[in-house]
C-alpha cells in the first residue's frame, strides 16, 4: 500500500491512487468507513465550529441508523485546530496517513482550510469544502466541493447594493474588520461600486477585535453616504450598533448593514435585541425559507444544541454542514464505492437535493448557483433569543426567488418601522 | 613624583542634584590614597565618575596622560582602573576561578591554562586558593571582599579603587583585607581606598581627601585630617 | 570534538528518516517540534545567557516568513535564499531592537519587543502585496531534492537548521562571548568593570538570537504553502520559546532542546487529543511551576538528584 | 481631506480616551514606575477586572458599583501577589530580571487562557443607563460612558495624588523607589510598604477594570494591546509620577483619535507601541522623569 502511494507521490498522478482503493477497501469490507476532519472548537472560529459540527453529527447519527454507508458504519473522526491555520496541515496528515480515513471534511473557514489544499490535492483526496472563501481558485484542486451559499465576493453585497440602487442611493461607504472573511466581502462590495456612478465616500479598515467605534462613526456621519456597507466581526457588532446609536449617521442615510459576520449567531442577535432593528444584511438562511426537512432539522438541532450550551438556532452553518453529510452519502450510494476520484466525478456532474435545497457546482467546485440572501430585521424584542425562530424577525429583500417583503427606507425609518 | 589619575573640576548632576561640584583630584604613582566623607557626599559618585560607571559629567579626567573623560567602564579597565564595590557584585553564576577568568579574557584577551595558573596565584595570595572552584554565590562576607579584588587584580591594574571593602567585617577580617592592599601597593599599584573605618584609613593612606556635600573640604596627612575642624563639623554636624 | 561526531550522526539520522518509507505524520510533526528547538535556543542565547528577556519573539518568526514570502513572490527564490535573507533581516530587527533599548534595563527591552510585534503586524495588516489581512495562498515549487515530499524536505531542513543553531549555542556557551554573557545576566557594572564591552556583546546576542528565530520562521509559508498575520503574529510563540529554555534550564545549550523537544511534543499530541485551549495553558502553568520551584529547569534538578545520590 | 472641525471633535474625544487610558494606566504607573516591579500582568489583571464587573452586574448591580465592591478584593490580590513575588524573587533576589518578568508573563497567559476556558473568546459587554446613548452639545455628541470615564479617571488620579502627598504611607511609598535606606531611617518596614503600594495598585486596577468594560465590550485576549497603552503611558509619563500619568495618558489618547480620523483606524494599535518604542529611543526617563 505504502509503496504504491509513494509511486503515485512520485508521479504526482491523483488518478492512479484509484488503483489502491480497492486493495484497501478488501480487507476493510466490513470495517466502518472513517470520515475524518478539523473543526475549530476553540479560539475566534470556535462558537461557529461548535455550532456547525452539531450538524454533522446529526447527518452522522441519521445515516447511521439508516444502517450506514453502502452497510458500512460511518465512524466521525474531529479534531480541533484551535482556528489556527498552522495547526491543520499535521492534523490532515494524521487523518490520512495515520486514522486513514476515507473521506476528508475540510475545517469551517479558510484560514484553517488554505494550508491544507496542497497536501489534499496531493493525496489526490476529495475534500468537502466548509464555508470557506475561493480557497481553490488558486490549487485548482478537481475534488474539492464548498457548501458555503456563494461562490466569488460578489455574491455577498449584490442585493445589498441593489436595495440602495432603489432607494436612489448614489453615495457609499465601507468599513470592515481587518480579517480574512471581513476583507473579501468588503472587496466584493468594492468590486460591484467600481463599475457604478456611485462616489465611495469612505472606506477604511480597522483591526480586529476593536472596541469602541466612535471615532470610526463620526468620520462616517461626516462623509455623509447614503449607503453603509458593514463588514465586521461577530464580536464587534455590538460595538458598533452602540456608537451608530450615539454618535448617529445622519438622515440621509438610505440603508445600513451588508455583510456583518455575526448578526447570524444567536447569542449576538440577542444582546443587540432592539438595536438590531432596520439593519439589511447578508445570510444564508433565515425562518420562512422553504426547504424540504428544514423544520424538522432546526428542531432536533435545537435541543442538541440547548444541551451542548452552543447557538441554539444555528441558522447560518448547521443545516449546511448536514448538506455536506447528505452530498457524501448521496454521491456514494449513486457510485456505490468510496473511492474518492469516483465521488469527486458524480458531484461535479449532479444536482443534489439536501435540506438547504438544490446543490450543483461549478468546475471550481464553488457553488454554480449562489443562494445567500439579503434580509432586513424588523420588530425585534430585546433579550428574547426565541422570537428568532418566527419568520418576519427577518424579512428577505433579495433574492427575488425568496423574496418576503420589500425594504424599508431610510435607515432611520427602517429602525423606528414595526 | 609622577602623577597617574587627575582629576579636573568634574561636576555631576543628578536632575536638578549636584552630586558633585568641582572636584580636583591628582593622584600620583603607587600612592595610598584615603578618601573619606559623609554619606552622600560625592565619594561613590566620584569613584562611579574615575571607573566610567557615569560619563555624562562635566570636567575632565586623564589617566596617564590621556584624556579618559568619555570613555566607557570597560575601556578604561582596560588602560589600567579597577575597583572593587560597596556592595560585592560578584558573578554569583560562575566559580571563584571563573570569577578571575573573565577579566583575564576581556583584558588580557586569553583564559587559557597559564592564565588559570595565574589566576591561582593571585587568589594563593589572598588566601582564597582553596575556595577557587567553589560557586562564588557560597562566599562568607570577607572572601567576597577579597574575590572582588582578586578578581580587580586580574585586570591588571594600574590604580585600584577600593569602594569600602571593609564594611561589614570583623575587626581582624579588617586587618585581613588590609594586609592585603598593601601587599598590592608593594607590588607598585596606585590604590584608592574608600572607607567608613577611619582607622583603616588613617592606618593605610599616605593621604587622606574629605568630600563633603560634593567638594573637597580638606586634604592632608591623616594626622591633620584628623585635626581639621572642618572634617569634625563635616562628621559630627553642627 | 565529540559533539561534532554526535551532532553529524543526529544529521544522517535525520536524512535517513526524512527518506525513509515511513508515515508521513512524523515530518508535519516533527517540523513543528524542531522548529521550536531552534526557537528555543534562539531565545536562550540572549534570555538564558545574558538575562535579557524577549517577549517579541512572533515579530522575528514574522519578519524571517513575510521575507520569505516576498523573496518568493517577486524573484521565486529557493528555499534556502528564502530562509538566509529571513534570517538576516530578522537579524537587523534584533539589531536595531537592541540598539534602541539594550542601554536600558531589562524590562524596557522586553516592553520594546512586544511593541515590534503589534507595530509590525499592524503594518502587514496594512500591506496588500503580502496578502495584508487576507493571507496568501503560495503553490509550492516542485523542486524536491531528493525527497519524496516537499513536507519530508522542510523536516530535513528544519532538521539541519535545528543542529545548525543549537552548534551555535553551544558554540558562543564556551566562547569568550558566552563568559561575557553570563558576566552581564550576573552584574551588568561588574562585567563592565573586568573589561567586558557589555553594550556590543548583547547587540551581538540579540542579533544571533534574532536572527536564528528569523530563520526558524521562514520555511513556515512555504509549510502552510499560505500566510495569514493574526496567527504568524501568535504571541504563543512567545510564551513557548521563553517557556521551552526556562522549563529545560537556561544556564546550559541543552536545557532549551531537552525543553522543546517535552513540550512541543506533549503540545503536539495534546492537539490531537484532548485539543483546546488547556494546549497553550501547559505551558504557562510549567513555567511558573519552575520559574518559582526551580529556577535552574530540568537541568537544575538533575544536578540536585546527582547530588543527593552521592 | 479632513476638516477642521473633525480634527476638533477628534481631539474633543483624544482627550477622554486619553483620561481613559491614564486610569487604566495609574496601577502600573505605581507598581512598576514607584516599586519597579516588573508588572506586566498589570494589563491581565485588568481584563480580569472587568470580567469580575460583568459578572456581578448580572446580578444587576451597576458597573462602577462594581468596581468599587472589587477594590478590597483585587487589594487583598495584589498583597498576595507582592508577598509572593517577594518571597520567591527579591528577598533571593535570584536574578528578579529574568525570573520575576517570566513569572508574570506567565502569570498574565495563564489569566487570559483562564479567561478563554470560563468565557470563550467572546466579547463581553456591561449595560447601564449610561451605555448606549450620549450628550449632545450643539454639532458635538458625547457618549456618556465615555463621560463616566472621564469622571472616574480624574477621580482616580486626584485620589492617588493626595493621597502620595499628604499621607505618611503614601509618602514613604513615593520614597521606598528612591532609597530604602532613607526609609528604614524613617522608621518604616520597607517591604511593608511595598506590599501596601502593590495593593493600592492592584485595587485601582478592579476600578479601572469596571471602566473598561463600560467604555466598551471585553475579550480575555485583550491585554496583549493593553500592554502597549499602559506601559507607554507610564514611560511616557516617566516612571512614578501621577499627574504625569494623566498628561500621558492625554497625549496617546489624543493620539491615537487623530491617527483614527487620518490615517485610519487599522493603524490605531501602532500608535501605542510606536509612541512607546519612540520614547524608549530617545528619551527613557520619559518626559517629566528626572
Amino acid at each position: 500500500m505504502d509503496k504504491i502511494r509513494r509511486k503515485i507521490l512520485e508521479t504526482g498522478g491523483a488518478g492512479l491512487l484509484a488503483a489502491t482503493v480497492p486493495t484497501s477497501m478488501a480487507f476493510a469490507q466490513s470495517a466502518p468507513v472513517k470520515i475524518g476532519m478539523s473543526m475549530p472548537q476553540t479560539g475566534g472560529l470556535g462558537a461557529g465550529g461548535q455550532a456547525a459540527l452539531i450538524g454533522l453529527r446529526m447527518w452522522v447519527d441519521d445515516v447511521n441508523a439508516k444502517g450506514g454507508l453502502l452497510g458500512r458504519k460511518v465512524e466521525f473522526i474531529v479534531y480541533d485546530d484551535q482556528s489556527n491555520g498552522a495547526n491543520t496541515p499535521g492534523i490532515y496528515t494524521k487523518l490520512l496517513d495515520v486514522d486513514k480515513v476515507d473521506i476528508l471534511i475540510a475545517p469551517y473557514a479558510t484560514n484553517p482550510t488554505a494550508p491544507i489544499m496542497p497536501l489534499v490535492k496531493e493525496r489526490g483526496k476529495l475534500l468537502m469544502g466548509n464555508f470557506s472563501f475561493q480557497v481553490n481558485a488558486k490549487v485548482q484542486h478537481d475534488m474539492w466541493f464548498n457548501n458555503a451559499p456563494w461562490n466569488d465576493a460578489k455574491g455577498w453585497s449584490e442585493g445589498f447594493l441593489e436595495a440602495g440602487k432603489n432607494a436612489g442611493a448614489k453615495s457609499i461607504a465601507i468599513f470592515a474588520a481587518d480579517a480574512e472573511f471581513q476583507q473579501n466581502l468588503a472587496n466584493g462590495c468594492r468590486e460591484i461600486v467600481k463599475n457604478t456612478d456611485w462616489n465611495l465616500v469612505y472606506d477604511q479598515n480597522y483591526p480586529g477585535n476593536n472596541t469602541d467605534f466612535s471615532s470610526i462613526i463620526r468620520s462616517v456621519r461626516a462623509a455623509r453616504p447614503e449607503v453603509v456597507f458593514v463588514a465586521c466581526y461577530p464580536n464587534e457588532a455590538v460595538a458598533i450598533m452602540r456608537s451608530v446609536n450615539e454618535i448617529g449617521l445622519g438622515s440621509q442615510v438610505q440603508i445600513f448593514g451588508g455583510g456583518m459576520v455575526g448578526l447570524q449567531f444567536t447569542p449576538v442577535m440577542q444582546s443587540l435585541g432592539s438595536l438590531l432593528n432596520g439593519v439589511v444584511n447578508y445570510n444564508s438562511y433565515v425562518p420562512g425559507m422553504k426547504f424540504p426537512g428544514i423544520e424538522d432539522f432546526f428542531k432536533r438541532y435545537t435541543e442538541r444544541a440547548i444541551a451542548a450550551k452552543v447557538d441554539p438556532l444555528g441558522f447560518y452553518l448547521p443545516p449546511f454542514n448536514y448538506a455536506t453529510g447528505q452530498m457524501i452519502e448521496q454521491a456514494v450510494n449513486a457510485t456505490k464505492t468510496f473511492d474518492n476520484k469516483r465521488l469527486a466525478d458524480y458531484l461535479r456532474r449532479n444536482e443534489i437535493n439536501t435540506i438547504v435545497g438544490p446543490i450543483s457546482f461549478d468546475k471550481n467546485g464553488e457553488r454554480s448557483k449562489p443562494r445567500m440572501v439579503q434580509a432586513q430585521f424588523r420588530n425585534i424584542k430585546d433579550n428574547d433569543w426565541e422570537q428568532f425562530k418566527n419568520p418576519g424577525k427577518q424579512v428577505v429583500i433579495w433574492p427575488a426567488a425568496d423574496k418576503q417583503g420589500d425594504v424599508i427606507t431610510p435607515f432611520d425609518r427602517a429602525r423606528k418601522a414595526t | 613624583m609622577e602623577t597617574i589619575l587627575e582629576v579636573n573640576n568634574v561636576v555631576k548632576q543628578f536632575g536638578g542634584f549636584t552630586a558633585l561640584s568641582g572636584v580636583n583630584v591628582n593622584v600620583h604613582k603607587g600612592e595610598r590614597l584615603g578618601l573619606i566623607g559623609p554619606n552622600g557626599s560625592g565619594k561613590t559618585t566620584l569613584i562611579n565618575c574615575i571607573s566610567g560607571a557615569f560619563t555624562d559629567y562635566e570636567g575632565a579626567i586623564h589617566f596617564n596622560g590621556q584624556d579618559i573623560s568619555k570613555l566607557k567602564a570597560h575601556e578604561r579597565t582596560k588602560r589600567g582602573i579597577a575597583r572593587s564595590f560597596q556592595i560585592p557584585r560578584p558573578f554569583s553564576s560562575m566559580t571563584v576561578m571563573e570569577n578571575l577568568l573573565v577579566p583575564f579574557a576581556f583584558v588580557g584577551g586569553k583564559d587559557g591554562p597559564e592564565q588559570q595558573a595565574e589566576a591561582m596565584e593571585i587568589l594563593r595570595g589572598m588566601g582564597l586558593a582553596d575556595k577557587a572552584f567553589v560557586q562564588s554565590n557560597q562566599l562568607s562576607q570577607v572572601e567576597l571582599r577579597k574575590m572582588e579584588l582578586a578578581r580587580a587584580m586580574a585586570a591588571k591594574p594600574k590604580l585600584l579603587i577600593s569602594d569600602e571593602a571593609m564594611a561589614g567585617l570583623s575587626g581582624n577580617e579588617v586587618d585581613e583585607v588590609l594586609e592585603i592592599l598593601f601587599d598590592l601597593n608593594k607590588l607598585g599599584i596606585t590604590i584608592i581606598m574608600i572607607e567608613h573605618i577611619m582607622q583603616a584609613v588613617m592606618k593605610f593612606s599616605e593621604r587622606v581627601i574629605c568630600l563633603d556635600a560634593g567638594k573637597i573640604i580638606c586634604e592632608g596627612t591623616p594626622e591633620n585630617i584628623v585635626k581639621n575642624p572642618d572634617v569634625q563639623r563635616a562628621y559630627l554636624g553642627d | 570534538m565529540k559533539y561534532s561526531i554526535y551532532a553529524f550522526i543526529a544529521l544522517l539520522g535525520f536524512l535517513g528518516l526524512s527518506l525513509m518509507n515511513v508515515n508521513e505524520y512524523i515530518f508535519f510533526a516533527g517540523f513543528v517540534i524542531l522548529q521550536f528547538v531552534v526557537l528555543a535556543t534562539a531565545w536562550n542565547i540572549l534570555g538564558g545567557y545574558a538575562g535579557y528577556v524577549n517577549f517579541g519573539v512572533p515579530a522575528f518568526i514574522a519578519v524571517g516568513a513575510y521575507t520569505a514570502v516576498v523573496l518568493f513572490k517577486s524573484i521565486s527564490a529557493p528555499l534556502v535564499v528564502q530562509i538566509i535573507g529571513g534570517g538576516i533581516l530578522a537579524g537587523l530587527l534584533g539589531l536595531t531592537v537592541g540598539l534602541l533599548t539594550l542601554k536600558l534595563r531589562g524590562i524596557f527591552f522586553s516592553i520594546a519587543t512586544v511593541a515590534v510585534v503589534f507595530i509590525l503586524e499592524t503594518v502587514v495588516m496594512n500591506w496588500r502585496y503580502v496578502g495584508g489581512a487576507t493571507g496568501l495562498q503560495l503553490t509550492r515549487p516542485q523542486d524536491l531534492w531528493i525527497f519524496d515530499t516537499y513536507t519530508r524536505m522542510l523536516f530535513f531542513v528544519m532538521a539541519v537548521l535545528a543542529i545548525g543553531s543549537v552548534s551555535i549555542a553551544r558554540y558562543i556557551q564556551d566562547s569568550f562571548l558566552g563568559r561575557g554573557l553570563r558576566a552581564v545576566r550576573d552584574s551588568e557594572e561588574a562585567a563592565e568593570c573586568s573589561g567586558v564591552p557589555t553594550l556590543k556583546i548583547k547587540l551581538i546576542a540579540c542579533t544571533i538570537s534574532g536572527a536564528l528565530m528569523g530563520i526558524a520562521g521562514a520555511p513556515m509559508p512555504m509549510y502552510l504553502s499560505y500566510i495569514e498575520p493574526t496567527a504568524t503574529f501568535n504571541l504563543n510563540y512567545s510564551i513557548s520559546a521563553l517557556g521551552m529554555p526556562i522549563i529545560g534550564g537556561t544556564s546550559h545549550w541543552i536545557g532549551p532542546v531537552i525543553g522543546a523537544l517535552l513540550l512541543a511534543t506533549i503540545q503536539q499530541v495534546v492537539t490531537v487529543t484532548v485539543s483546546n485551549e488547556l494546549n497553550v495553558l501547559v505551558v504557562g502553568v510549567l513555567l511558573v511551576l519552575f520559574v518559582v520551584l526551580a529556577p535552574d529547569g530540568i537541568l537544575g534538578l538533575i544536578k540536585k538528584w546527582k547530588q543527593s545520590s552521592k | 481631506m479632513i476638516s477642521l472641525d473633525l480634527l476638533f471633535e477628534a481631539v474633543l474625544f483624544g482627550i477622554l480616551l486619553g483620561c481613559f487610558y491614564a486610569a487604566v494606566s495609574l496601577g502600573l504607573s505605581v507598581a512598576f514606575g514607584l516599586l519597579d516591579v516588573p508588572y506586566v500582568a498589570h494589563p491581565a489583571l485588568l481584563i480580569l477586572g472587568s470580567y469580575f464587573t460583568f459578572l456581578l452586574s448580572k446580578t444587576g448591580i451597576d458597573p462602577i458599583i462594581c468596581g468599587l465592591l472589587l477594590m478590597p478584593v483585587f487589594y487583598v490580590i495584589g498583597i498576595a501577589l507582592y508577598r509572593f513575588y517577594y518571597e520567591t524573587f527579591e528577598r533571593r533576589s535570584s536574578d528578579t530580571g529574568v525570573r520575576g518578568l517570566a513569572f508574570f508573563f506567565g502569570i498574565a497567559f495563564i489569566i487570559e487562557v483562564c479567561l478563554i476556558l470560563v468565557f470563550g473568546v467572546d466579547q463581553r459587554t456591561v449595560s447601564a443607563t449610561y451605555i448606549g446613548s450620549s450628550l449632545e452639545i450643539g454639532e458635538y455628541r458625547f457618549p456618556y460612558r465615555m463621560l463616566v470615564a472621564f469622571g472616574i479617571a480624574i477621580f482616580l488620579t486626584t485620589l492617588l495624588t493626595l493621597y502620595f502627598s499628604k499621607t505618611f504611607n503614601g509618602r514613604a511609598i513615593k520614597a521606598v523607589g528612591q532609597d530604602e535606606g532613607a526609609l528604614r531611617l524613617m522608621g518604616a518596614n520597607p517591604v511593608k510598604i511595598k506590599q501596601l503600594a502593590f495593593g493600592i495598585a492592584t485595587a485601582v486596577n478592579a476600578l479601572a477594570g469596571a471602566m473598561l468594560i463600560i467604555v466598551g465590550p471585553v475579550e480575555p485576549a485583550m491585554d496583549r494591546i493593553y500592554i502597549g497603552r499602559t506601559f507607554c503611558v507610564v514611560v511616557l509619563a516617566g516612571l512614578g509620577s501621577m499627574s504625569g500619568t494623566l498628561v500621558a495618558g492625554l497625549i496617546l489618547g489624543i493620539a491615537e483619535s487623530i491617527v483614527m480620523m487620518t490615517l485610519g483606524a487599522s493603524w490605531a494599535p501602532a500608535v501605542s507601541f510606536g509612541l512607546l518604542l519612540l520614547m524608549l529611543g530617545i528619551r527613557p526617563q520619559g518626559l517629566f522623569g528626572r
